[in-house]
């Protein structure tokens, strides 16, 4: 065991997890007043879940003996409940199994939480956690399995236990899940919008992002908590993990200054959601190529994704679908930047060693990596408008208009999300007790 | 002069902003209000606590308008306001004895 | 010394440090908006003041030499100002001393912030302050002793250094904290709403929380800090804090979904309150759990706080004692929840390697859990309600009514918490200058 | 490799990351609600623009090979985009080179973020960018490289690579940055307000700070980030490191009560903004000091600091500059102090192992110390007074007075910070499309 | 018809409420807002500058009444806002000419 | 007894309070209002959606004068308000019939 590994590890676990109450945040504050409650709520469904499933049978069925050897699927109920992980010897000389667990569940519970942001102000919440619950357990398992597990070898690099087809026989590289987690989510956001499809009223009148300084501060946390998701990725605390911190902060810089200058440009002013969306665009796009490219392929990558972003954006009102807080525009359209300029950034010289059509290498690299995006992509679509769509007949997933109209707060959820002044409001009967007995408790105050 | 209140639902005011638009009315006042009426307000739940909220928020609406064309402008905001349902809210009308615009000091019709 | 050990635990130490102000944002949100800097206030002086008295004699009385053997009390004055530890060859091969005592003062700081929740909108600053000074020194640091400071044995097992009774001689488990952090801070809490009494007009009238965004971050903040709190108390980076780390991420995650539950079942609608309720239950109680119980337990465990605080905290109005933001049905319910739990689900596959009830082992375990959790619930109790008590009655420590009335923040910090507008107040003269050189200044923009 | 000090280092990077967002949000909250977009935004470009900057040719300014052995510059071209050390092989024992790139990137981008607090309300956004790029360049790493660059030297002791005058020729000691990094962004402030002169009304009617909460928040990340900033100065995870992070702990403590106790005495209430200001110049003034105090010495420096700012700020009015947020004050001021009182606290015992004039050394490293806070005060004065000076004269820096009185983020930014009601604004055609097909679109919701 | 404004602290609107409903009146609408006065405000203080805060935060209830009412009404409101302490607001009545609810159309007294 | 109502500019208020207090009135009562009128508003982008927001942030200040000062406090008010802009507001004047000061019961001139 490696206590430095370990260590950093279990940080960058941390570090993930608090991605997710990010995220909540960003979202939150982009939505109208009216809804901040719900945006909020979405993400930690999928913290509660998303956190159950994964100890019950999500790692297992990502990270299990894959099943028939094809690459497809772990086998589900093998560590069911970790039991089988719980006090057995732990030879590895680097972490603790149960440091990648805790890594990797985090992974689990922010890519359902960021379909999230597609749906504001009109999903039913019951049938969201349905959904979560579901759509993790279709899609993301798999899905994770395809890109996250790798072969295991032994000395004479014989494989012993077979892994995903993405990460093994494609052999795409997708660092800290550019198609896992990016394109899966945003793929999973344009079928949630097909099926509920647009707020009541959009776009006109939807409302504006109702605080700002909150959704900066979410765009903080998560590009804190974006450098555990990328470097830690590495596993090891190395000069890997170091290369990759580095990619992550410049490919985030790189991507807000570009962001900035095309609305300076179109709009004439740089603004404040454009700058933290730019962060956003320009992390999304690192994470898959971070051990790939030197930091200089980093900034080009992180600028194509912010400019590439800034103008994605735009096109929903045309496409006329209403993908509310820009899910797909930001994390499909970044993603599949991402992933595919690792086929034309790749430097060899970097940790990944493999080199892009601008690094001297051919378009080799390239088509693994479009193939991998487009089969997280199609695959994530099709599931996820399947699911969706059998809630939607079943039990009803979109919110009534009348609920639209008061407010998701309210009718999902029963409260307000702030109260500045104090007027109007009269605790009922029952929590408060007689009339009589408060008064005598009053006097009772010494 | 004639000041017409009206408190409407929030919803409304757009809708009510055109109308006036539509009689040549452009300027107006208004806030935001809450309402206690026929309107049954909604519960909220804190740790189990039930909160009755028996308030609802409405737009308070304040337009100065001619004598002449007080009661159209009356008609139009009730008839742009109105859902049918409990909570359409009321309009009012009072009399004005002056009224100025502050920026030329122009008074009377000419002010609004 | 291990530079992995050593950089896990100052990690964690940096957590736990976040936790404290997680805490206020989550009790601040929480309260009514004229309330919210007062609240913050409470917890912000525990960072202070415990800072400080923890260096001059805290750790001292908690991890010095036992004064006679017994179990009750460390050396106060053997460590004054850490004066002796500074340069002292330091030849642990994991941490240094140091890093221990930075990680324990969290500890401290947070118990003594968590019982402000108690009181809100109702304790005049300055006697909190010396409640809080009075209950670090003649409370938490003895407890601290009797939970946290182990024996030190030589490599024949014989002790050369006694530590707290309930560590060693009772051997309750107490992983991080579930009797010393939070029994102990419930039962302050208990005794604080005993003395001071409730509100005026509790309960009606005494608001909503004003900012349920501001709650969701602090309880985000507080998940983060507390794998620091839990996983940290490993004092490695080794299997031992992985699995904690995992059980802390579900035994959390399982509360949020019983406490929704319970919601849904009796009021009809999960609320974003009762979500957040939820987490922090379940990690009140997995704290004393995290490393005796397997994933499936911590499930369990999780699971049985998030539903028994749903319910408890809708005690208060019937026993007719406003405990303001439930630190009694949260920190001491769970916290007894938890611990005695221990003693049901311990699995001798988890780290602690004790077996419970469920798994095969007698009731043994039980009764040593109960005893802990009993003497801690009294002493706590007991001392807390005479020190406010001696308080109340020389200078004063509850508000008066004009003061609540008009708001806390005002009266006792001469601050408002929010000015959205800007309209209504003027610079007092003094600070101003006089009225012509201010004409002048403003002249001399270029 | 040293796994566990490069897992410290890149944790300590990422703290330090967050401080920049967390030191926007402090400042956000203390400006008036229309201003607080463009609070924000100052901070987040320093993340862009500085981040991009730093690893094309700030790095190597800063720690490149010396330039002409005079220990003034290193030399900017030859790590440009950090291509020369990807794939290098680095053979160190301790941590990658790029940790501490990663690192040092993050000090560069809160200096220069920390200026904005100086000229809230009334800077214009470009010329800010502009000028937060040429400060870096032209006063940041050069100055980096005085403090922070060490002669590397061969076992027998010879240097093989010359470092920066104040770190080696004069041997200042600044652990984590007093000099590079407060005094220096304190003095760039002044230079700022001297040059765009004060707000339009001030010191009347430039409003209170709109959201405590939101500051009190700040402070949080900033102080838990500081932990990163200063203990992971110690580059590696030992003792060193421990006890600085104690010291970094109670410097702050003891600040916020001796500016609470200032304020109690002088306005008879301990506020809020008080509290936090307090824990900032405590972080401040221990920040060079942390490695050569003992935690008592690191009180006695942090009282002096919370006490000695909080007189500080008050003078400004009377001194009739608008340094808006104290950056002056805190920064500058809490800068010298702690720069200065090394020479008196300094304890042989402590890791720096100095003595100062309390502790039996002669006044020797007291004037090291004054000579090192003095020539970055002059410097960074005059060259920041000269760039500001520029960008006025040719391109405008200042507001116009307008755009003040609309407000910054309108005018600036065209946004808004908060939109709690919703009524009143509609989007506009070209983004809405006809009004006929959103009809349409309406019309498809299933 | 008359148009009744008060302008009351903020902690008596339940019990203005309570004594106008005793009376039937079940409708009104109600606004925050800040008050000068002969109340003197407070001073709040921000690292050592001390604002003097000359507002006061009042609650502003409109309630529309019969003419025959106003009087009860009035009192009504007088002695339910009543402290007895600087600061306990105003009540003003005005003269409505015409009054509509919104949802029927109905006018003067059934539209209240 | 007359209320003078004006809807002005939100920086305004400070002055039209000092020219209001030379005259000796003291009282008044203000809140935050939206005003459409001439003035236009401003444009705000999120994401590359442009939104109109076509509403001005106002003060709205209630003012009851005795009769005969009626005139000289609205004459006070627009030229303290009065900036010459597109947007500085307008004041009127309604009749009052009584008005009461709560705290004593007092009515007419000595309520206010
Ligand atoms: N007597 C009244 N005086 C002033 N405002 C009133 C009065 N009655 C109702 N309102 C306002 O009108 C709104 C709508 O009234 P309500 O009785 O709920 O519905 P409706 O007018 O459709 O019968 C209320 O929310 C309140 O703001
Ligand atoms: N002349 C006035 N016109 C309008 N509102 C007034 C006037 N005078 C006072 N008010 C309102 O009444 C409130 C209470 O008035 P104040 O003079 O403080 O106390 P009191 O009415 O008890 O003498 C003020 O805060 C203000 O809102
Ligand atoms: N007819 C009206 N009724 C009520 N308020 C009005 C009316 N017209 C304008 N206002 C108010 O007066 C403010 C200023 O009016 P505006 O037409 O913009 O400028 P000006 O009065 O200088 O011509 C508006 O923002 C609105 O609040």
């Amino acid at each position: 065991m490696n206590s430095g590994d370990t260590a950093w590890v279990l940080v960058c676990a941390a570090l993930v997890m608090l991605m997710t109450p990010g995220l909540a945040l960003f979202y939150g504050g982009m939505v109208r007043s009216r809804g901040v409650l719900n945006m909020l709520m979405m993400s930690l469904a999928s913290l509660g879940l998303v956190g159950v499933l994964w100890v019950l049978y999500g790692y297992s069925g990502a990270f299990g003996s894959d099943l028939g050897g094809v690459g497809l699927l772990g086998s589900p109920l093998e560590f069911f409940g970790l039991s089988r992980l719980v006090g057995a010897e732990d030879t590895s000389d680097t972490i603790p199994t149960f440091a990648f667990v805790a890594f990797q569940a985090m992974f689990a519970i922010l890519t359902v939480a960021l379909i999230s942001g597609a749906v504001a102000d009109r999903a039913r919440f019951g049938p969201w956690v349905l959904f979560a619950g579901l759509w993790a357990s279709l899609v993301y398992f798999p899905v994770a399995h395809w890109v996250f597990a790798f072969d295991t070898t032994n000395e004479s690099g014989e494989i012993t236990a077979v892994g995903g087809w993405i990460a093994n026989r494609l052999a795409a590289i997708d660092f800290a899940g550019g198609t896992a987690v990016h394109i899966n989510a945003g793929a999973a956001a344009l079928a949630l919008v097909l099926v509920l499809g647009p707020r009541t009223g959009w776009p006109r009148g939807t409302g504006k992002p109702h605080n700002l300084p909150l959704v900066v501060l979410g765009a903080g946390l998560l590009w804190f908590g974006w450098f555990g998701f990328n470097a830690g990725s590495a596993l090891t605390a190395g000069t890997t993990a170091a290369v990759v911190f580095v990619n992550t902060l410049v490919g985030a810089s790189a991507a807000m200054l570009a962001w900035m200058l095309v609305e300076r440009v179109r709009h004439g002013k740089p603004t404040t959601l454009g700058a933290v969306s730019g962060i956003v665009a320009g992390l999304v796009a690192i994470t898959p190529a971070c051990s790939a490219v030197t930091p200089l392929g980093a900034i080009a990558i992180g600028a194509a994704a912010g400019a590439g972003c800034a103008l994605a954006v735009e096109l929903k009102s045309r496409l006329r679908f209403d993908d509310s807080l820009d899910v797909v525009g930001v994390h499909l359209v970044g993603g599949l930047i991402g992933t595919l300029l690792v086929g034309f950034f790749a430097s060899e010289s970097a940790p990944a060693g493999v080199a892009g059509i601008f690094y001297g290498g051919g378009a080799d690299q390239l088509w693994r990596q479009a193939v991998g995006a487009v089969a997280v992509f199609v695959y994530s679509l099709v599931l996820s408008w399947l699911i969706a769509w059998l809630l939607q007949r079943t039990i009803g997933f979109r919110l009534d208009e009348r609920g639209e109209h008061v407010g998701i707060d309210e009718t999902e959820h029963a409260e307000t999300g702030y109260h500045f002044g104090d007027a109007g409001s009269t605790l009922r009967g029952s929590a408060a007790g007689e009339r009589g007995s408060v008064e005598e408790l009053e006097g009772s105050v010494r | 002069m004639k000041l017409l209140t009206a408190v409407v639902q929030q919803h409304k005011v757009d809708e009510v902003r055109n109308s006036l638009a539509e009689l040549g009315v452009r300027g107006m006042t208004i806030a935001d209000v809450q309402g206690y009426g026929r309107q049954r307000g909604h519960t909220e739940i804190y740790r189990g606590a039930e909160y009755e909220v028996d308030v609802v928020e409405k737009t308070r609406i304040e337009v100065l308008v001619d004598d002449t064309d007080a009661d159209a402008v009356l008609r139009a905001v009730v008839s742009s306001a109105r859902s049918g349902r409990v909570g359409d809210g009321k309009v009012w009308v009072t009399p004005v004895e002056s009224v100025v615009r502050v920026r030329t000091g122009e008074t009377g019709d000419q002010a609004v």
